[in-house]
């Protein structure tokens, strides 16, 4: 089902770049070759999918609690923030020491700036989709302020930067001949780690009892407070876990406009993958080589990168929404079924603590 | 299945929870498409694919819960869907208003048309929602579990409106659990169960037995059958406590009371004096402002949920959708809502669902819950069944003190009957039991004591002899004591 | 990722020389220094003499530069021009990894780079001084404003040297200076926040506004126009490339960046690669001033005298606009 | 402090007020949009691409036809068609409201993006222009109110009777009190005789119109262009105005007045030349917005069923 839904995707896709005159089949065809088969095309696919993983994983453990963290991207700066810190300010550490501990900084500042929009919830009922789209600005200043020649920028350029990281904070790379770095293993720990979490650990039932039925929940001595306060915190974590990654295997340095609205595409993602954190392996995938395979398509076709966010779109669509698949291919009448991904109550809920 | 109902006749329609009855009013109202058959009204046949085509036939239903908009006011969700606008669809305010107080006076449903229904107590709410129907010129009312949120008083009212409305010649559906009433309002009366008619009789020829009987399919024991209570110490005390509303209202009020092991303390009282607030302060759910709680000689005033489980309380809360289960997760996660972090059910933080399943499976079996596993998820059980679920829940956290509110509301009479056995067994054992019920037959078969609670305060603490039917429904309508008193000599 | 377009050669030539752009997180839709960039390599791309093909790939977020660089690289591309110094680092790392591709960066300087990368560097504080002097002898009200993108180097030498050249010829005029932050939507890309700006500046009294930011400084230049007062583009002819606000526009400051472009792909493809960083400046008519167009018989014969004369001291070297960035 | 006498000393309040004023209209238009969308009970967080691509579409057709009506009648009829496939979505085919939000968002970053590029982005000749500043006769010389008040651009305006509007509608109307009972008990609507679906649908479809005209303030009255990206984050503000305004039209405008308001301060200040880096100055609007979200103004209360899909059985 959703491969039809992808194929489909690309078929609306493609309407609307045949609209502009292009030829979408080779667009597709450039978009495949720079997803996957051109030179290092495949593992730079997979370097793009890493920094999704985390940040779906991130989004989608705060729907699992009825939180919608729209914050993921302010959480993503302050992750790269810490662990670009960790990771130029200190000094002859093994890799194996300073590695933890520069990941172990991104996840602690993501956590933080996650945690606070919870807290903010549980104490005071401040709405967490307001705070958190108000934090991912202050996180955007706060960072432009830190590197643009402020406390953590590059002493010795005149560009607003920070200065490289030591080489033993650098993810090595795991495969030889591209940037593929440690990252990705990561990446693939975190999804079973994260579904244990919320699947088979006393946390995560706290987490989706609170989601489902707050209520209920406190009744039964679970504090909700605590729990919100607890998974804006894991969802932070996760987010600023992404940002570290970036810096710590990527661009082992932390340059302005760090995130261009990756908090943005991690709620596709999260949605994509219906909040199932086995989900966001495939979902992240599609994000990362459709993003990595768009440069090359335009070099190619010239069609805009932005085309594959009409594929994205309707992808999304009609994951969500096998009920218009079917419709569309005349498979049979269905009775309507909803899929609540975000459960258990959208944005603009009533806060319930 | 078949069902007749004639003009000018109370038809009292009974059955198990989940029977169907609330399905096949839904039908006749248009909120569900019938998958075969055909209706008839005035003779004529009719297509009823709607509300709007019930309304339009003279069909009026009041729901089992409420069909009411909270923040709305009582004349706005009186003429919802029937406005009289002016220009522009701009609504006429005063002439809303107007017929809705012509309406509730002429057949004296006092409401205010301008308070906000949130802000009504449920027996008031019942009156609005008749007075929707008849503002829509319903001929059929159909009443789904109309009484069972209201007091003896209330209910003595709505039998008055229900006799008015048939006198003029209208029909009355009556869907209820309780036999009483039946007996006491209905002209016909219609047994169904799984979805067929079993019985079609009236209130001459039958008896509450024959009706519980043919209900659930065996003989019901309609009276609670336990043996004089053995007190022991104080396990709860409640000192001097107050606790505010959510509209910030003293609702408790220097509230005092006790209740020893090994007895049943039954709080009567109409809705909306405060059992809400008191019962939500002693589970550590609403903070209070004075006073203090003490369970097992440990003061827990200030203590969270949490801490009062684990001190020994048990409670089955009067909400059973918002407080009780969670309808989304499965039975066994439901079974293990406050346990579900402690051995055998996890180590560390790791659940161990294999003792959850067998844990569910046993209460399953034990408490007689009608599913197909522990698997189904809460949501899938009829209301009597999800009841179970959280009796048998709260039982099984092995709890010194049991707080139960409103245990059988809704419940149909074979699993009234199971949950006040288990009710008494509790007792027998040693546990504190406070019932919280304004259903007044309830605490009357149940209590060992019975206090009375009346605008946040205990009215009176009844013992033995002094339990009377009459005397406690004037002592909830919020007579004096003494008073009170003097009649019981004088009757 | 990021989008890419191309420029063919034309026929008849034995072997092309395959050039390609990486732009960087601006895109080439800043109409701004992106796409002037670009224009550069389109125009030696026209010049059938050269031979040249050219294709660009838009970057979508700073860890896509390097990839980018390596599509072109993995493709057998002669020559990649990086655009704007947040991907210094990058474009060096590049060059050091492939020796035989051509490396150009617009608006870096590097202390120590391998002979295959050269930097393109303006003196932009030489035309914000020369538009600053303008300013200074304009006003009527003794305030002018600027509104500027965000504040990295280039964009802050525009200012301080535009600030310096209002003092040079109108010691007691205020200058309004404000900055676009990076919480004030799309870096170089939010004309509403800087047409909200000019206006603020304005009811400080400014009757002359520099916009000088992408498409921030636009909306600058639509507030003046929208309460009549003057305004001054950057780094292109504005009046051209910017008809609506040909209204208000007194003239740009100019940073001949396709220029510059042009020169260095021409350069390669001569084999007369340089040796290092290539500074722009006004002696070799790498900044300037654009003509006056619509406001020509609006400023004075005497300023623009003025003018000019600066302009010719600032190419001999006789006067320093005493920017240090 | 310093800054803030400042302001005093400079007699600027009227000129603050003005630019908080124009600087809220987006916000107001996607606010009231998003508030008659979510009081039927959808809730609405597609309003930043609904606005884009309105902002989109309002200049393509200016452009074309150089005639800034038809602009302004093309975004308004956008943003319905755009917030008609959310409704479709959402109602028909009971996708997760916030998923069929997402796709919206998406999408329009695509369709814009794409069509933009292609139609668009090469053509270096004149503009359409900007809506014009209409100052009203008598009303616009009154001092003090009227720079505020009455010197503004249409959208601007529209923006100001649709408070009003919105208001009258959704408090006095037959079609408010309908959309009010939708949103917040929409079996109880519909056992009242109330077409839910249809309530719902036609309120998805206003807030598209509203957040449409929203969207052109960027393209056809603000900047007389059109840039990728140019609604820049403001719909998910307009989201946050709309709850902090407690789903109310007034409130929404209070809400977006301080949003728009503390914007237009800190950019003031760094006009002044007050000593405080820029970045702190960019953060004031965001903190001040969380530190009144979280003290004076407690918990929000949404309509009840906003975000449930709903099905007749
Ligand atoms: N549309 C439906 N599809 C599937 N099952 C349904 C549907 N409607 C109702 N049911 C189920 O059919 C059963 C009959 O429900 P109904 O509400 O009519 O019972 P009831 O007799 O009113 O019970 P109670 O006494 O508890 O009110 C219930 O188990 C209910 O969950
Ligand atoms: N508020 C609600 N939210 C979700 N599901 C509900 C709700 N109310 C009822 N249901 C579902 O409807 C089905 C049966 O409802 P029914 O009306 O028969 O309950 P009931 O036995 O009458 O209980 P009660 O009278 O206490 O509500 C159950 O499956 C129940 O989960
Ligand atoms: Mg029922
Ligand atoms: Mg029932």
């Amino acid at each position: 089902m959703p491969l039809v839904a992808i194929l489909l995707g690309f078929v609306v896709a493609g309407v609307a770049v045949a609209i502009t005159g292009a030829d979408p089949i080779q667009a597709y065809l450039g978009l495949f070759q720079g997803a996957f088969t051109n030179k290092h095309a495949f593992t730079e696919s997979l370097i793009a999918s890493v920094p999704y993983v985390f940040l779906g994983l991130a989004v989608a453990t705060g729907f699992r609690a009825g939180l919608f963290n729209i914050g993921a991207d302010g959480q993503f700066y302050l992750g790269a923030l810490g662990g670009v810190f960790v990771g130029f300010s200190i000094h002859g550490l093994p890799g194996v020491v300073h590695i933890p501990l520069a990941i172990l900084a991104g996840i602690a500042c993501g956590a933080v700036y996650g945690g606070l929009p919870g807290f903010l919830k549980a104490r005071f009922g401040a709405h967490e989709v307001i705070t958190t789209i108000m934090l991912n600005y202050i996180a955007y200043s706060l960072s432009d302020y830190l590197i643009n020649r402020g406390p953590l920028g590059d002493p010795h350029s005149s560009a607003p930067k920070t200065p490289f990281i030591d080489p033993s904070a650098q993810l090595p790379i795991i495969f030889a001949d591209s940037r593929l770095h440690l990252g990705l293993v990561l990446a693939l720990l975190a999804v079973p780690l994260i579904w244990f979490l919320i699947e088979r650990t006393t946390i995560g039932f706290r987490i989706r009892a609170v989601g489902l039925n707050p209520e209920a929940a406190r009744s039964s001595g679970i504090s909700v407070a605590r729990t919100m306060v607890l998974v804006m915190a894991i969802s932070g974590g996760l987010a600023g876990l992404a940002g570290a990654d970036e810096v710590l295997g990527v661009s082992h340095f932390m340059p302005p406009s760090f995130s261009i609205g990756y908090g943005f595409d991690a709620i596709a993602v999260a949605l994509l993958a219906r909040s199932n954190p086995w989900g966001i392996l495939p979902a992240a995938f599609l994000f990362g080589a459709m993003r990595n395979g768009a440069g090359f398509m335009q070099l190619q076709t010239q069609v805009s990168a932005d085309m594959i966010s009409i594929v994205q779109a309707t992808v999304i669509m009609f994951v969500a929404a096998p009920v218009i698949v079917r419709w569309l291919l005349r498979l049979r009448e269905v009775p309507a079924e909803s899929l609540q991904i975000t459960q258990p109550e959208g944005v603009g809920a009533a806060p319930k603590t | 299945m078949d069902l007749t109902v004639e003009w000018g006749q109370v038809h009292a329609l009974l059955g198990e929870n989940g029977a169907g009855k609330s399905t096949l009013m839904n039908v006749v109202y248009g909120l569900i498409r019938a998958d075969s058959g055909e209706m008839r009204f005035d003779g004529a046949q009719v297509q009823v694919h709607s509300p709007q085509d019930a309304i339009g036939l003279g069909i009026g239903m009041v729901h089992q819960h409420f069909m009411l908009i909270p923040p709305l006011t009582v004349a706005d969700n009186v003429i919802l869907g029937q406005e009289t606008a002016r220009a522009a669809g701009v609504i006429d305010g005063r002439a809303s208003r107007r017929t809705v107080r012509e309406l509730s006076h002429r057949y004296g449903l006092q409401v205010d048309p301008d308070a906000r229904v949130q802000d009504l107590s449920v027996g008031v709410q019942q009156r609005v929602e008749i007075l929707k129907a008849l503002y829509r010129g319903a001929r059929l009312l159909i009443l789904d579990e109309p009484t069972s949120v209201l007091t003896p008083q209330e209910t003595e009212g709505l039998f008055q409106i229900v006799r008015g409305l048939t006198a003029e010649g209208s029909a009355v559906i009556f869907i209820t659990h309780k036999l009483g009433e039946v007996m006491s309002v209905a002209d016909r009366i219609t047994v169904m169960r799984r979805g067929k008619v079993v019985a079609s009789t009236t209130p001459a020829e039958s008896s509450p037995a024959d009706l519980a009987r043919l209900m659930v399919g065996r003989p019901v024991l309609l009276r609670v059958d336990k043996g004089p209570a053995q007190p022991g110490l104080p396990l709860l005390q409640v000192d001097e406590l107050s606790v505010l509303d959510d509209r910030r209202q003293l609702a408790v009020d220097g509230l005092s009371l006790e209740v020893r092991a090994g007895e049943i303390l039954g709080l009567a009282g109409v809705e909306g004096n405060g059992q809400v607030e008191l019962v939500e302060a002693i589970a550590g759910l609403r903070p209070t402002r004075s006073g203090r709680v003490t369970l097992c000689d440990r003061e827990v005033t200030a203590a969270s949920p949490r801490r009062r489980l684990r001190a020994g309380l048990g409670h089955i809360p009067a909400d059973r959708h918002r407080m009780g289960v969670i309808l989304e997760l499965p039975i066994s996660d439901n079974l293990v809502l406050g346990d579900f972090d402690r051995p055998p059910f996890a180590r560390g933080i790791v659940r161990l669902l294999a003792q959850v399943r067998d844990h569910a499976a046993q209460l399953i079996k034990s408490f007689d819950v009608r599913a197909e596993g522990p698997q189904q998820v809460a949501g899938a059980l009829s209301g009597g069944n999800q009841q179970k679920v959280v009796v048998a829940r709260e039982l099984s956290n092995g709890p010194r003190v049991l707080m139960a509110a409103q245990p059988t509301r809704g419940v149909d009479v074979g699993s009234i009957e199971f949950i006040h056995r288990q009710i008494v067994e509790q007792r027998d054992a040693g546990l504190a039991v406070l019932l919280v019920s304004s259903e007044l037959d309830e605490v009357l078969s149940l209590a060992d004591r019975v206090a009375v609670i009346y605008r946040g305060q205990i009215a009176a603490v009844l013992e033995g002899d002094e339990i009377d039917r009459d005397r406690i429904g004037l002592l909830m309508a919020g007579a004096k004591t003494d008073e009170v008193a003097a009649t019981g000599e004088g009757g | 990722g990021g989008s890419s377009g191309s420029s063919t050669a034309a026929n008849g030539c034995s072997k092309t020389y395959k050039i390609g752009l990486v732009t960087d997180v601006g895109k080439l839709t800043d109409k701004s220094f992106n796409a002037a960039s670009w224009q550069g390599v389109q125009q030696a791309a026209s010049d059938k003499s050269l031979c040249v093909t050219a294709k660009y790939i838009e970057s979508n977020q700073p860890t896509d530069y390097r990839k980018n660089m390596e599509t072109f690289v993995d493709q057998s591309y002669d020559m990649i021009v990086a655009v704007g110094f947040l991907m210094a680092d990058d474009t060096l790392a590049e060059a050091k990894a492939h020796p035989n591709v051509k490396f150009t960066i617009v608006d870096n300087a590097y202390d120590a780079a391998p002979s295959n990368l050269v930097g393109l560097v303006f003196k932009e504080d030489q035309a914000g001084y020369l538009i600053g002097a303008l300013a200074g002898l304009l006003t009527k009200t003794n305030t002018v404003g600027q509104v500027l993108g965000l504040k990295i180097p280039p964009v802050q030498r525009y200012a301080d040297g535009y600030l310096a050249g209002v003092k040079s010829t109108n010691p007691n005029a205020k200058v309004l200076t404000v900055y676009q932050g990076p919480g004030d939507g799309a870096a170089f890309n939010n004309p509403a926040w800087g047409e909200a700006r000019a206006n603020d500046e304005i009811n400080q009294g400014a009757d002359i506004v520099f916009g000088g930011g992408g498409n921030t400084g636009n909306g600058a230049l639509i507030g003046a126009l929208q309460k009549g007062k003057m305004c001054i583009g950057v780094d292109v002819d504005q009046y051209l490339s910017y008809p609506d606000a040909a209204k208000c526009l007194v003239t740009s400051a100019e940073k001949h960046l396709s220029v510059a472009v042009k020169t260095i792909i021409t350069d390669a493809v001569q084999k007369k690669w340089p040796a290092a960083t290539l500074t722009f400046d006004a002696k070799n008519n790498g900044v300037g001033i654009a003509p006056y167009h619509d406001y020509d018989s609006k400023v004075p014969t005497d300023v623009k005298t003025k003018i000019s004369d600066i302009e010719k001291k600032l190419a001999d070297g006789s006067l320093q606009t005493g920017v240090t960035i | 402090m310093d800054a803030f006498l400042h302001v005093l000393q400079r007699g600027d309040l009227v000129n603050l007020a003005a630019a908080t004023l124009v600087a809220s209209t987006p916000l107001v238009l996607a606010a009231l949009g998003g508030l008659m969308c979510e009081r039927s009970g959808v809730v609405n967080i597609a309003l930043e691409g609904i606005m884009l691509t309105s902002a989109f579409v309002g200049y393509a057709v200016a452009f074309n036809t150089h005639n800034l009506t038809l602009g302004v009648l093309a975004a308004v009829l956008a943003g319905m068609a755009i917030a008609g496939l959310h409704a479709v979505l959402s109602i028909a085919f009971v996708v997760d409201q916030i998923v069929s939000g997402t796709v919206i968002n998406i999408l329009a970053v695509g369709i814009t993006g794409v069509f933009y590029r292609a139609y668009i982005q090469q053509a270096e000749v004149r503009g359409p222009g900007v809506l014009p500043v209409w100052k009203l006769p008598g009303l616009g010389d009154i001092p003090i109110v009227g720079p505020i008040f009455f010197q503004q651009a249409f959208v601007t305006y529209a923006a100001l009777a649709l408070i009003v509007v919105v208001h009258l509608v959704l408090f006095r109307t037959v079609w408010g009190l309908r959309t009010r009972a939708s949103g917040e008990h929409p079996r109880a609507a519909e056992t009242a005789g109330i077409n839910v679906y249809l309530v719902r649908y036609v309120n998805v479809i206003a807030s598209g119109a509203l957040a449409g005209l929203g969207g052109c303030y960027f393209s056809l009255q603000q900047v007389g262009n059109f840039l990728p990206g140019m609604t820049g984050g403001q719909g998910f503000i307009a989201l946050a105005a709309m709850i902090f305004g407690r789903w109310t039209p007034l409130g929404s405008f209070l809400a977006s007045l301080l949003f728009a308001g503390a914007g237009a301060l800190a950019g003031r200040l760094q006009i002044y030349g007050v000593h405080i880096p820029y970045q702190v100055l960019g953060m004031l609007p965001y903190v001040l917005t969380i530190v009144v979200v979280a003290g004076a103004v407690g918990r929000a209360v949404a309509p009840a069923a906003v975000g449930k899909p709903y099905r007749r059985s």
